[in-house]
């Protein structure tokens, strides 16, 4: 009995985490120092926590709960984002000082429930798992202190999250229709013998809607700009990174279950991630505000990321987790730049960036690498990323697809090189101070620098990690 | 046909219809009414596929507390039935290609799929066993829920308290 | 006996398209929160049917769950909603175009 | 794969048919009474002059409807969720013998998550109403 707990550690910690952020805010007395310190130091333990239970495996639950490489690699990455986010929290000001220890109970819930959905098998649990971490963002989005930009991003979310999450349902019924069982194991094993009926594959492509939604594929991405634009900063970071990374774990899973037998889903797969691609690189040309640029980017960061889940080999899942790993650096380490230059918590043009070389010559250097990695120029992890899932996709000899996302690469190359332009070559029309910058700041920003290079140019442990949890899929 | 299945087509009907009615509405408070007579039939629906628990639950929550607190706001925020603008073509039209594409499907779906052909047989799900069966196999996800539950609960408070705030309503609130 | 399965899912599926209607084309943001609620009910009705042709609980038990989560959006939707409201004095989702698509 | 649960399945019980009638009937009987009421209210022939509320003879000023006091709707929202939580509590109430101690402790981690949402409005003032509520 005792060694089914030890299975369940990260989870319990996030929920002991909670529960401290629920006492914090009760307590009747604002305390934005004692509230931050609290989170960076169980969000730092609970990395910790995640790396030491990496190697367990087991199921849970009536099976419903599987414990394994897989799912411990994502909670890993879940409680890094996490962490990384509370580090970008120095100054909340996006945020009223009383809500502060909800700001953190929600996003402690949130990554709790991303936990869980990473290890569910059993489409329930998968189900409220997936509403608790999207409820928890639907309240943190209108959380941001008076703009009405808020609420209208939150009401923009919250409708089309319902929406999405009704459609899913109405699959996850045609799918237990069709299957008489709710847990993915049997599932797999009933699917292949009604793949080809209507039925499951309506069924199917109704339930990744649901997901397509979390992570702003092409028929689900409108929320994305509003919502990025809308929320405080650092919520942005949190659902840019942390809750794709979540859903890219969740859509393997599902589309795994098809045992890439089905003609129809991957020709779906390869249409919206066609789609995503080539709309959010172009729409994100035109963009004046940072945030928006980065959902569009984000858009067309998830036909990447589907163009290695669409490929259903081995190669391809490792690639894919690869990728969400890469994103979630790359995508943090701009986050750090926007909530650093516009420490009142306002949104960030890109024109403000202007003369950030002398303001603060290491987070424009952060920034370029970041933007280049997000561009997939070479010694970065991004193009790692990308290469690795390119190769997957020709392996199975998509070579039309390929093209296609090379060329929106090189689309994307254009307005990733504004950033930096503005960055490094515009000089702001009045003299700015020089961005003061924090000594832990700045080993933060070493850090994520360091892990982008580093794991750019010498990615095989990483990619030997990645494909060992990617078997756990098969 | 069995007397079951005449049962089911009559509320199958009065469900469409009222459901119906309620979305072509422009008053909202006529719109509730007929939804509640929706989840009525949907309950007897619950009720005639063996599951009582949940048709008593759908009565209770959804007719009962969800559109009672639908019509709450409705009223308190005034929503005059003057105040809805009748919707242009141009809001109708892709909304209606869209359902008629999708009831196409559905239809598609279900009789191309010769599994769907089964007759359903009568059964029971006892209220005891399935607490039971909740408990025993998804207690995990009830205790999911509860925590959604706490989400939802303190989300509503932020909100509401925030509203207190923006208009002043009645009180001043401490900041 | 009942009915053909098939019958149930394609009552439910009109259903489901009724309640996709009502989210999309209604300009209303409390209609549209009713639309949900009526694809959730549709939703329901196919896994109590589904239940009952596998003679299997697991749909049941889905449905409970489906009221739970109903319950939490409606009640998020609407304090969200009047909050809007109170702001912007209007109901009609074209008013909110602050951010522009 | 999953452990069996013995007994767990859908009783083979038809629908008792004469309660079904009776409740169909009730059901029916408030459908009907309910579109008579939705068409008497909403098909009459009317003007704004007849719908004008009679206030002794003078013209009104402003509508009928009166804003309800934000508590109140505060109020209808969380008694919406503790209904359901109430759901959850009697789904394991009518089965808490065959659960046993586990059961009772699944429920009372419920009930306590419950409680902290209870008191987490009470403390931040969500039940407070009416212009008493001076103190901070």
């Amino acid at each position: 009995m005792m060694n089914v707990w030890t299975l369940f550690i990260p989870e319990l910690y996030c929920l002991l985490m909670a529960v401290v952020f629920f006492g914090l805010a009760m307590s009747a007395r604002p305390n934005p120092r004692r509230d931050y310190f609290a989170a960076l130091f169980m969000a730092g333990v609970g990395v910790v926590v995640a790396l030491a239970c990496v190697r367990l495996e087991g199921t849970l639950f009536f099976e419903a709960y599987r414990v394994d490489l897989f799912s411990q690699v994502f909670k890993v990455m879940l409680a890094m984002g996490f962490f990384l986010v509370v580090c970008l929290c120095t100054e909340l000001n996006g945020i009223e000082e009383r809500h502060h220890p909800e700001f953190y109970l929600f996003l402690t819930t949130c990554t709790l429930a991303m936990m869980m959905l990473v290890s569910s098998v059993e489409l329930l649990t998968i189900y409220v798992a997936l509403e608790l971490s999207s409820y928890s963002l639907y309240i943190l989005v209108p959380l941001r202190r008076g703009h009405g930009v808020d609420v209208e991003a939150g009401i923009k979310y919250l409708m089309v999250g319902a929406c999405a999450s009704a459609v899913m349902l109405f699959g996850l019924s045609y799918v237990f229709g069709v299957t008489h069982t709710t847990y993915l194991v049997e599932i797999i094993h009933v699917l292949p013998g009604v793949i080809g009926t209507p039925a499951a594959i309506v069924g199917l492509l109704l339930v990744l809607c649901g997901f397509f939604f979390k992570l702003a594929v092409f028929p689900f991405h409108f929320w994305a700009p509003d919502v990025y634009q809308g929320a405080a900063n650092q919520v942005t970071a949190y659902i840019a990174t942390a809750s794709k990374v979540a859903a890219v774990a969740i859509i393997m899973r599902v589309v795994a279950l098809s045992g890439g037998s089905s003609k129809y889903l991957v020709d779906m797969l390869v249409t919206l991630s066609i789609a995503s691609m080539t709309l959010g690189n172009l729409v994100a040309i035109v963009q004046k505000d940072m945030k928006r640029l980065l959902a569009y980017s984000s858009i067309s960061h998830a036909g990447y990321v589907l163009i290695g889940i669409l490929s259903m080999s081995a190669t391809g899942y490792a690639s894919a987790i690869f990728y969400a790993l890469a994103y979630l650096v790359m995508n943090l380490c701009c986050f750090l730049v926007v909530v650093k230059v516009s420490h009142d918590g306002s949104d960030l043009k890109i024109a403000q960036l202007a003369g950030l070389h002398r303001r603060a010559p290491l987070l424009a250097m952060a920034l370029m690498l970041a933007v280049f990695g997000l561009a997939g120029i070479p010694p970065t992890i991004g193009f790692t990323g990308k290469f690795l899932v390119f190769a997957a996709a020709m392996e199975k000899g998509y070579v039309a697809l390929v093209i296609i996302a090379m060329i929106n690469a090189t689309i994307s190359l254009y307005y990733y090189i504004l950033v930096v332009k503005a960055a490094y070559l515009m000089e702001p029309d009045e003299e700015l101070p020089r961005l003061p910058v924090s000594i832990p700041t700045k080993v933060l920003t070493v850090a994520l620098v360091t892990a982008m290079v580093v794991f750019g140019v010498a990615p095989s442990y990483l990619l030997e990690v990645a494909r060992a949890a990617a078997r756990m899929l098969m | 046909m069995t007397v079951y299945g005449a049962v089911f087509y009559i509320l199958a009907g009065v469900i469409l219809i009222a459901t119906g009615l309620a979305i072509t509405r422009r008053n909202l408070v006529h719109s509730i009414v007929y939804l509640v007579i929706s989840f009525f039939g949907s309950a007897m629906l619950y009720y005639l596929f063996g599951a009582p628990l949940l048709a008593a639950l759908e009565i209770i929550i959804y007719a009962g507390a969800i559109m009672v607190l639908f019509l709450f706001i409705i009223m308190m925020l005034r929503v005059e039935p003057s105040a809805l603008r009748k919707p242009t073509l141009r809001q109708w039209l892709p909304a209606g290609v869209l359902g008629l594409i999708y009831v196409a499907v559905a239809i598609l779906v279900v009789t191309t799929d010769p599994g769907s052909q089964t007759i359903l047989e009568t059964a029971l799900a006892r209220p005891r066993v399935f607490g039971r069966f909740l408990f025993q196999r998804y207690w995990l996800s009830v205790e999911i829920v509860s925590f959604l539950l706490l989400i939802a609960l303190v989300g509503a408070l932020y909100l509401g308290k925030a509203f207190v705030k923006e208009g002043g309503d009645q009180k001043e609130d401490q900041s | 006996m009942i009915v053909p399965y098939s019958h149930i899912l394609m009552f439910a599926g009109i259903l489901f398209a009724m309640g996709i209607f009502c989210a999309v084309a209604r300009r209303n943001l409390i209609m549209m929160l009713i639309g949900v609620e009526i694809m959730l009910n549709a939703a329901g009705l196919a896994f109590v049917a589904a239940a009952l042709r596998w003679q299997q609980l697991e749909g049941q038990v889905f449905v409970l769950f489906i009221f739970a989560i109903a319950a939490a959006e409606v009640s998020v939707g609407l304090a969200l909603i009047v909050y809007a409201y109170r702001r912007t004095g209007s109901l009609d989702p074209e008013t909110y175009n602050i951010l522009r698509w | 794969m999953q452990p069996i649960l013995d007994g767990l399945t859908l009783s083979p019980w038809e629908p008792g048919l004469f309660s079904l009638a009776i409740y169909g009937l009730m059901v029916l009987g408030l459908v009907s009474l309910l579109l008579f009421f939705a068409s008497w209210l909403g098909e009459k022939k009317s003007n704004p002059e007849k719908l004008r509320p009679y206030e002794s003879g003078i013209i009104p000023t402003g509508s009928a409807r009166l804003r309800y006091p934000v508590p109140f709707f505060l109020v209808a929202i969380f008694f919406l969720i503790f209904d359901v939580e109430a759901a959850y509590i009697f789904s394991w109430a009518i089965s808490y013998d065959s659960l046993g101690w586990a059961g009772w402790l699944q429920i009372s981690f419920f009930i306590f998550v419950l409680l902290l949402g209870l008191l987490y409005i009470w403390k931040k003032g969500g039940l407070e109403w009416g212009p008493t509520s001076k103190q901070d």
